[in-house]
């Protein structure tokens, strides 16, 4: 479904992504692991329209969406969330899920004047659909708390739960288990897979978490130095050397990890 | 003879003025691109600090005046200068301790404190004009030039004349002097490099161990030392007046941007750059044409691009052609 | 100085108006002036003038059968319309004056005359606002000069350069309606009688660097520069920037650019450079000049027999009218400044209003020559001045 | 204390101090006071507007300011038709044709592919461009400025009707606005792009452009010989002064004719306003609290994020930046309608940029409400406080000698209080009560 080709990133001399090839298949989970620096970030950035290739093509559906920018990828379906959380600090966090939805009719300013009858319709649903949301996350209480006030992982699901306003048919989760407690994690690793079940999410993570992946991702790709160096299931990928090597040559917490 | 005569000219009218200008706008910018890099906000006082230490400076030169002290031919005003330096630095301290340490220690956002340098802006503006007035103060003295038009034109005998006033010749010697000392200051010393290290990257810098309070309080007195000179060096070469330093503001904005914010190399280059544009894009070519071209090719008008009306218009649209293009301006400043 | 002796006329007008209602009867003339401003260096001795003025006719005892003359000054800052127009206002409705001796530049002249003086129907006497655009503006019937148009200088400085033999001249003016309105008039006049400008180019106020205004003048070249400025202002800044760059060594300077100030700054480096400022020979001038030097002050700076004159008229006319009200004394005004009727010099202010009050008519001719014209501005009379030994002084009247 | 009455406590407040400088001084400063007022809260709207709701820095405000004045002129003078006749049309042609040059040299770099010829055929049409776009202006010009430079020498508006047609005024306010939302419109194409500073930067140099041009384009709107006596929408003091209906209300109330007219006057000027300011406050506060406030919200509190939300973010920058300007511009038709003339010269940044920003923050950014507080608070601090200022140096100097150097030079500078007290109110406000004295909910 989306089908990542010869991507390459280079910011001045420094090569972020090169030459990366990737598909995603739809309807899985797929993990992006890799060590620190692997550029699955700067990878994400640019599948995701933030960045612009230096050359390469991503394609969805066979559509060409390289270099299209964010809120375009939006209406096409295409989501994602941010490494560190990017929660709308001022607003209540059910602000945070109502204002996700395209086309608002109360989004044009004409109506927000003279459309004041459609819009309350409108906002009584989204409402609706937004405290659905939280209690699915199970966070039903933070509804009017301000977004910039609660914890870091609550502002992980939170934006978990912004995608979850719309049908979204890929989402990009980045990094969304750092900084989360166990709990937490394992409320987030649920929510992922209730909705890959329910609603056909097709979901692509990117985390450092080897037993948050091996919960929930199938297939895993491995990156190092700008290039995908393996693809499967986590036990293959953790029997692979040059995966080991690449671990191996960035330090030992990091093949802690990969032994964990 | 002619080619000389167009050449002097030139010199007189466009190449000397925009020199000594640009030279002035160069030492207000490296002050605002200065703050740019280590505090990370565009400072909406700086034309207003550099009031504050020309006014000092101007009092001091009054006393010494008074005093009787001279310095012959050299203004009295550059004996004043360090005292100017002293009360800016004593000024920007305690300002950075009342008002923008507070904000620092918050991790305000740079446009916060964008904001509360206007209110410090403000304040300086009237704290100027409540010690010093709001008139006109000229405290140059000494010899008044180095070359005169009539003393030019006995030793060359051309049509042209040539002058070169002592307040000209100070400011790009002083100009030179303040650049060279701020260059080697930031290349060589132990301080200056962990201010260039603060200014690429706080967060590692703070790792390595560099105290940032103390940064912080050195670009202070750098900025105070900068707008001092740069102020008294405007002051002695035309006037000063409380109001036209505020809008200098707007010139020395332009020359930091155009060369990049944070971007010391860029302030100077963007000085020069708004300076020369403004003089030779409203220059009337009429007269060097006349001299350089041949009869039948002079101008019959002016030969005038833009009439000096818009004189102020041009650093302006400079600024919006290199924005245009280079959105952080010619030596790639920083944006936050 | 300027402004402690404003801050003082504040004080004096509030405690003043605290005791208005004690006082038998008492006339307020507004004196709006630009005291601070371009313009501040020759408001001083304008405001003394018309204050002089008040003073003679209070001691006198004769206006309206013994009235006190208060004097209250507002401040026009000459350039800023709202400022202006503000201090207009709150004389008139909170200070309650009777008449305005003001304002100094056209542009805030022209702003209180239809923001402030009109709308509460104040007589208003210019000493200085010289825009030939005020000649036509609506005015009801309040608005009156004491100073000539700028039309009628561009004549005069025609007929100064072309006596001098200058046929080429470079033109430069403060960006303003003053300066605008100036180089308008002298431009159309002077090309008119076969001379030359080789430019007509503006410069900024309080901007301290006039190099590339003075590259483009000395570029396009000329027998003399015109400076159409102010001596407070930009007009010095480009005189000096002309001087040390050699681009002009001849200049001449119209009325706003004549004052003690040019002496001081440039002195014996004008040498040869010469002008025109409003101002007459007659009788009138001398008698003032003395009565400005017993009253401490330079009665030979620009405008202030002008605001002598402004001052005695609105008090002539109220006599004439025998009201202190405007609706009643601004027909009077015409009547007493001219034909047919006795003379009436500086320092007879007191016998003026004795004859008025006994039905005779007087002709007030006054420190500059009085002659109010058409729309009620001066005719003009200038005086020629010319540098010399470090100073300007005057050479002939025109 | 709950908000409501914190709310109706300020607005109280400023109350007061208007009806406290009605009975202290006179009605008539008191009005001139609220008037003012009124255009300044409606700025301050402007401005909460694209910073307060959407975080955008601009300090170009003056330059909207200015040509919402420009429009009035425009509007509401009567057309100088020898003017038209010797020069309109050229004008009109060069313009378009500059225009042209400008769309065209748009065309080719879009179309052409880069390289060394689009460099050299932009080059040409540029300078061609130029030079024809001179050849047609210039001559016109030169012959519109002639036509009796002392009063005209200009286009002139496009009301037939003159003094008389004094409604023809309040069409120009909304057009004022149009006017600044289409220079917005161009600002924010090209400048929006910019990270905050250089966007600050880049506005505070547009604005001083405008007034550039405002000041020399003598054709337009005769530059800086000003356009005085524009017809308005109130009734004039002086034919109130001759209406006996008017003469005979004026003596039931117990009050002095022309008293009574001049503050009639600027009673219905302050209606006029206050109109403006209720509807365009009314406007304001259904946006911010609606979907699209919150978008807005949302795209100020996090731009990534918003994008990613699906927001497109330099779409709603650009709009909040036109509607925001478009503000200021009716407000600076509004000031101009009330001085009764177009006076280019006095087009301060101080006045007209940085007043207004400390009008916003010490309101309440992101506060409707706290921005017309602001706007009414600061007005009445710049104008009182220079009288205030004059009392406070008298205070401090009363135990001096008359006449001693020091008394003499503080009171001379009690006029610089303003300055001060603009300075010290901001940071205390912001040091204090950071989200201003009605904070965004």
């Amino acid at each position: 479904m989306i089908v990542v080709d010869d991507i390459h990133k280079h910011f001045g001399g420094f090569h972020a992504v090169d030459g990366a090839s990737l598909s995603i298949k739809p309807g899985s989970i797929t993990g992006l692991i890799g060590p620190n620096g692997a550029g699955k970030t700067t990878l994400f950035n640019v599948i995701a329209g933030v960045l612009k290739p230096t050359s390469g093509r991503v394609t969805m559906n066979g559509e060409d969406i390289t270099g299209l920018p964010p809120h375009t990828l939006f209406h096409k379906g295409l989501l994602r969330t941010f490494q560190i959380a990017h929660e709308f600090s001022s607003m209540t966090c059910r602000e945070n899920l109502m204002m996700v939805p395209g086309n608002q009719s109360g989004e044009t300013l004409w109506n927000t004047w003279f459309g004041r009858k459609r819009i309350a319709d409108e906002e009584r649903a989204l409402r609706a659909k937004a405290d659905e949301v939280l209690e699915f996350l199970t966070v039903e209480h933070l509804a009017d708390h301000k977004a910039g006030q609660i914890s870091g992982g609550q502002k992980k699901l939170l934006e978990l739960g912004r995608t979850m306003m719309v049908d979204a048919k890929i989402v990009f989760l980045d990094e969304v288990g750092a900084g989360v407690n166990r709990t937490l994690l394992n409320t987030i690793g649920d929510a992922i897979l209730r909705l890959n079940q329910e609603r056909n999410y097709t979901f692509v993570v990117i985390e450092h978490d080897m037993d948050f992946i091996g919960k929930i991702c199938d297939p895993v790709i491995c990156m190092a130095e700008g290039k995908v160096l393996a693809e499967g299931t986590l036990d293959e990928i953790k029997a692979n050397e040059h995966v080991i090597e690449a671990y191996l040559g960035t330090g030992l917490k990091n093949k802690e990890q990969v032994g964990a | 003879m002619d080619l000389l005569n167009a050449f002097v000219a030139l010199s007189n009218f466009v190449l000397i003025p925009a020199i000594a200008y640009g030279s002035q706008l160069a030492l207000g910018a490296l002050g605002v691109t200065l703050i740019y890099g280590i505090l990370r906000f565009s400072n909406f006082a700086h034309g207003d600090t550099m009031a504050f230490g020309t006014m000092v400076t101007i009092l001091f030169t009054w006393l010494f005046q008074s005093w009787g002290i001279s310095l012959g031919p050299v203004p009295t005003a550059l004996l004043a200068l360090p005292f100017g330096i002293l009360g800016c630095m004593a000024l920007l301290l305690f300002t950075d301790r009342v008002v923008y340490k507070f904000y620092r220690e918050q991790k305000a956002k740079p446009v916060i404190l964008v904001i509360v340098s206007l209110g410090v802006m403000f304040i300086m503006n009237g704290l100027v004009r409540f010690i010093i007035g709001p008139d006109d103060q000229r405290f140059a003295d000494g010899e008044r030039f180095i070359v005169s038009v009539r003393t030019f034109k006995d030793m060359t005998g051309l049509e042209e004349g040539l002058a070169i006033k002592t307040t000209q010749g100070i400011t790009v010697i002083t100009a030179v002097i303040v650049v060279a000392a701020l260059f080697w200051f930031l290349n060589r010393t132990r301080t200056g490099k962990s201010m260039r290290a603060y200014s690429d990257n706080e967060d590692l810098a703070l790792l390595s161990g560099i105290n940032p309070e103390r940064v912080v309080m050195i670009t202070w007195m750098i900025v105070a030392a900068l707008a001092t000179v740069a102020g008294v060096l405007y002051g002695l070469d035309k006037s000063f007046k409380p109001f036209t330093y505020f809008q200098l503001l707007l010139p020395i904005f332009a020359s930091a941007i155009v060369g990049g914010l944070g971007s010391p190399l860029g302030a100077i280059a963007g000085g020069f750059t708004i300076a020369f544009s403004e003089v030779m894009v409203t220059y009337a070519w009429k007269k060097v044409a006349g001299y350089a071209l041949p009869e039948s090719l002079a101008p019959d008008g002016l030969a005038q691009l833009l009439s000096t009306d818009y004189k102020f218009a041009v650093s302006f649209v400079i600024l919006l052609i290199v924005l245009l293009f280079r959105p952080t301006g010619l030596f790639a400043g920083k944006s936050v | 100085m300027k402004k402690f002796l404003m801050a003082t006329a504040a004080t004096a007008l509030m405690t003043g108006t605290a005791f208005a209602d004690a006082h038998a009867k008492e006339v307020k003339i507004g004196v709006i002036l630009g005291f601070t401003g371009p313009l501040e260096s020759i408001t001083p001795a304008m405001g003394a003038g018309a204050e002089l003025a008040m003073a003679e006719v209070t001691d006198s005892g004769a206006l309206l059968d013994g009235a006190k003359v208060v004097s209250i000054r507002g401040d026009s800052t000459c350039i800023d319309a709202g400022a202006a127009t503000s201090a207009a206002e709150r004389l008139i409705t909170s200070d309650k004056v009777s008449a305005i001796m003001g304002a100094d530049c056209s542009g805030v002249t022209g702003a209180i005359l239809q923001n402030a003086a009109r709308p509460n129907g104040i007589v208003m006497i210019s000493p200085s606002a010289t825009s030939p655009g005020l000649s036509t503006a609506e005015d009801d019937g309040l608005f009156f000069r004491t100073a000539p148009s700028d039309a009628r200088q561009g004549v005069i400085m025609t007929e100064i350069l072309q006596d001098r033999g200058v046929k080429e001249v470079a033109l430069t003016y403060t960006n303003n309606d003053y300066g605008k309105g100036l180089a308008d008039a002298f431009q159309a006049a002077f090309e008119e009688a076969g001379g030359t400008v080789t430019i007509a180019t503006a410069h900024e106020d309080g901007k301290a660097d006039y190099s590339a205004e003075v590259g483009a003048l000395a570029s396009a070249g000329g027998e003399a520069l015109v400076v159409a400025g102010y001596v407070d202002q930009g007009g010095s800044g480009i005189v000096r920037s002309s001087i040390d760059s050699g681009a002009f060594d001849t200049f001449y300077f119209p009325d706003g650019m004549v004052g003690e100030k040019l002496n001081e700054n440039f002195g014996a480096e004008l040498n040869g450079s010469f002008g025109a400022y409003p101002g007459t020979d007659s009788e009138g001038a001398a008698k003032f000049l003395e009565l400005a030097t017993a009253a401490g002050f330079d009665g030979t700076g620009a405008f202030a027999p002008e605001s002598y004159d402004a001052a005695a008229l609105i008090m002539l006319a109220m006599q004439a009218a025998n009201s202190m009200d405007s609706a009643d004394f601004k027909d009077k005004v015409m009547d007493v400044a001219n034909a047919p009727g006795e003379k009436i010099y500086p320092g007879e202010l007191a016998k003026a209003l004795e004859l008025i009050k006994n039905g005779e008519d007087v002709d007030y001719e006054g420190a500059s020559a009085v002659e109010l014209i058409g729309p009620g501005e001066s005719a003009g009379n200038y005086q020629e001045i010319e540098f010399a030994d470090g100073k300007y002084s005057t050479i002939k009247y025109r | 204390m709950n908000e409501t009455v914190k709310n109706t406590a300020l607005f109280a407040l400023v109350a007061v101090l208007i009806i406290g400088t009605g009975f202290l001084q006179s009605w008539n400063s008191a009005l001139f006071i609220l008037n003012f007022g009124l255009i300044s809260a409606i700025m301050a709207l402007g401005v909460n507007l694209q910073w307060g709701f959407a975080g955008l820095f601009n300090v170009g405000i003056m330059g909207f300011v200015a040509l919402g004045g420009l429009a009035t002129v425009l509007v509401s003078m009567p057309p100088t038709t020898e003017a038209w006749a010797a020069g309109g049309g050229g004008v009109i042609v060069a313009l378009l044709m500059g225009a042209a040059t400008i769309v065209v040299t748009a065309l080719v770099i879009k179309r052409m592919s880069a390289g060394w010829l689009r460099t050299v055929v932009v080059l040409v049409l540029l300078i061609g461009g130029f030079f024809v776009y001179r050849a047609l202006f210039d001559p016109s010009v030169a012959r519109i400025e002639a036509i009796d430079p002392a009063s005209t020498g200009y286009l002139g508006g496009l009301n037939p009707g003159g003094a008389a047609w004094g409604w023809m005024t309040l069409v120009a306010w909304p057009v004022g606005g149009l006017l600044a939302a289409g220079v917005a419109w161009i600002i924010g194409k090209t400048a929006l792009g910019l990270r905050s500073d250089y966007l600050a930067i880049a506005t505070l140099g547009i604005a001083e452009i405008i007034i550039a041009v405002m000041k020399n384009e003598d054709w337009l709107s005769r530059g800086v010989k000003n356009v005085i006596g524009l017809p308005r929408p109130a009734p004039y003091e002086i034919e109130l002064q001759s209406d006996p209906a008017f003469l005979e209300r004026a003596a039931s109330l117990g009050m002095d004719p022309v008293t009574a007219s001049t503050i009639w006057v600027k009673l219905v000027y302050a209606g006029l306003f206050a109109v403006v300011l209720v509807i365009l406050f009314v406007l304001a506060q259904r946006a911010l609290h609606s979907p699209w406030g919150r978008m807005m919200r949302a795209i100020r509190d996090n731009e990534n994020a918003s994008e990613a939300m699906g927001k497109d973010v330099t779409a709603r920058h650009l709009q909040v930046f036109i509607l925001g300007s478009a503000i200021c511009g009716i407000a600076g038709a509004m000031m101009t309608t009330l001085d009764g003339q177009l006076t280019p010269g006095t087009y301060q940044p101080l006045r007209f940029t940085f007043l207004i920003w400390v009008m916003v923050i010490v309101g309440g950014s992101g506060n409707n409400l706290g921005a017309v507080l602001g706007g009414f608070l600061i007005w009445f601090l710049w104008v009182q406080v220079e009288p205030m200022g004059l009392l406070l140096m008298q205070a401090i100097t009363s135990g001096m000698t008359d006449g001693s150097p020091l008394k003499v030079h503080l009171i001379e500078s009690a006029a610089h209080m303003r300055l001060l007290t603009m300075g010290l109110v901001l940071l205390l406000v912001l040091r204090f009560s950071p989200r201003g004295l009605i904070p965004e909910r």
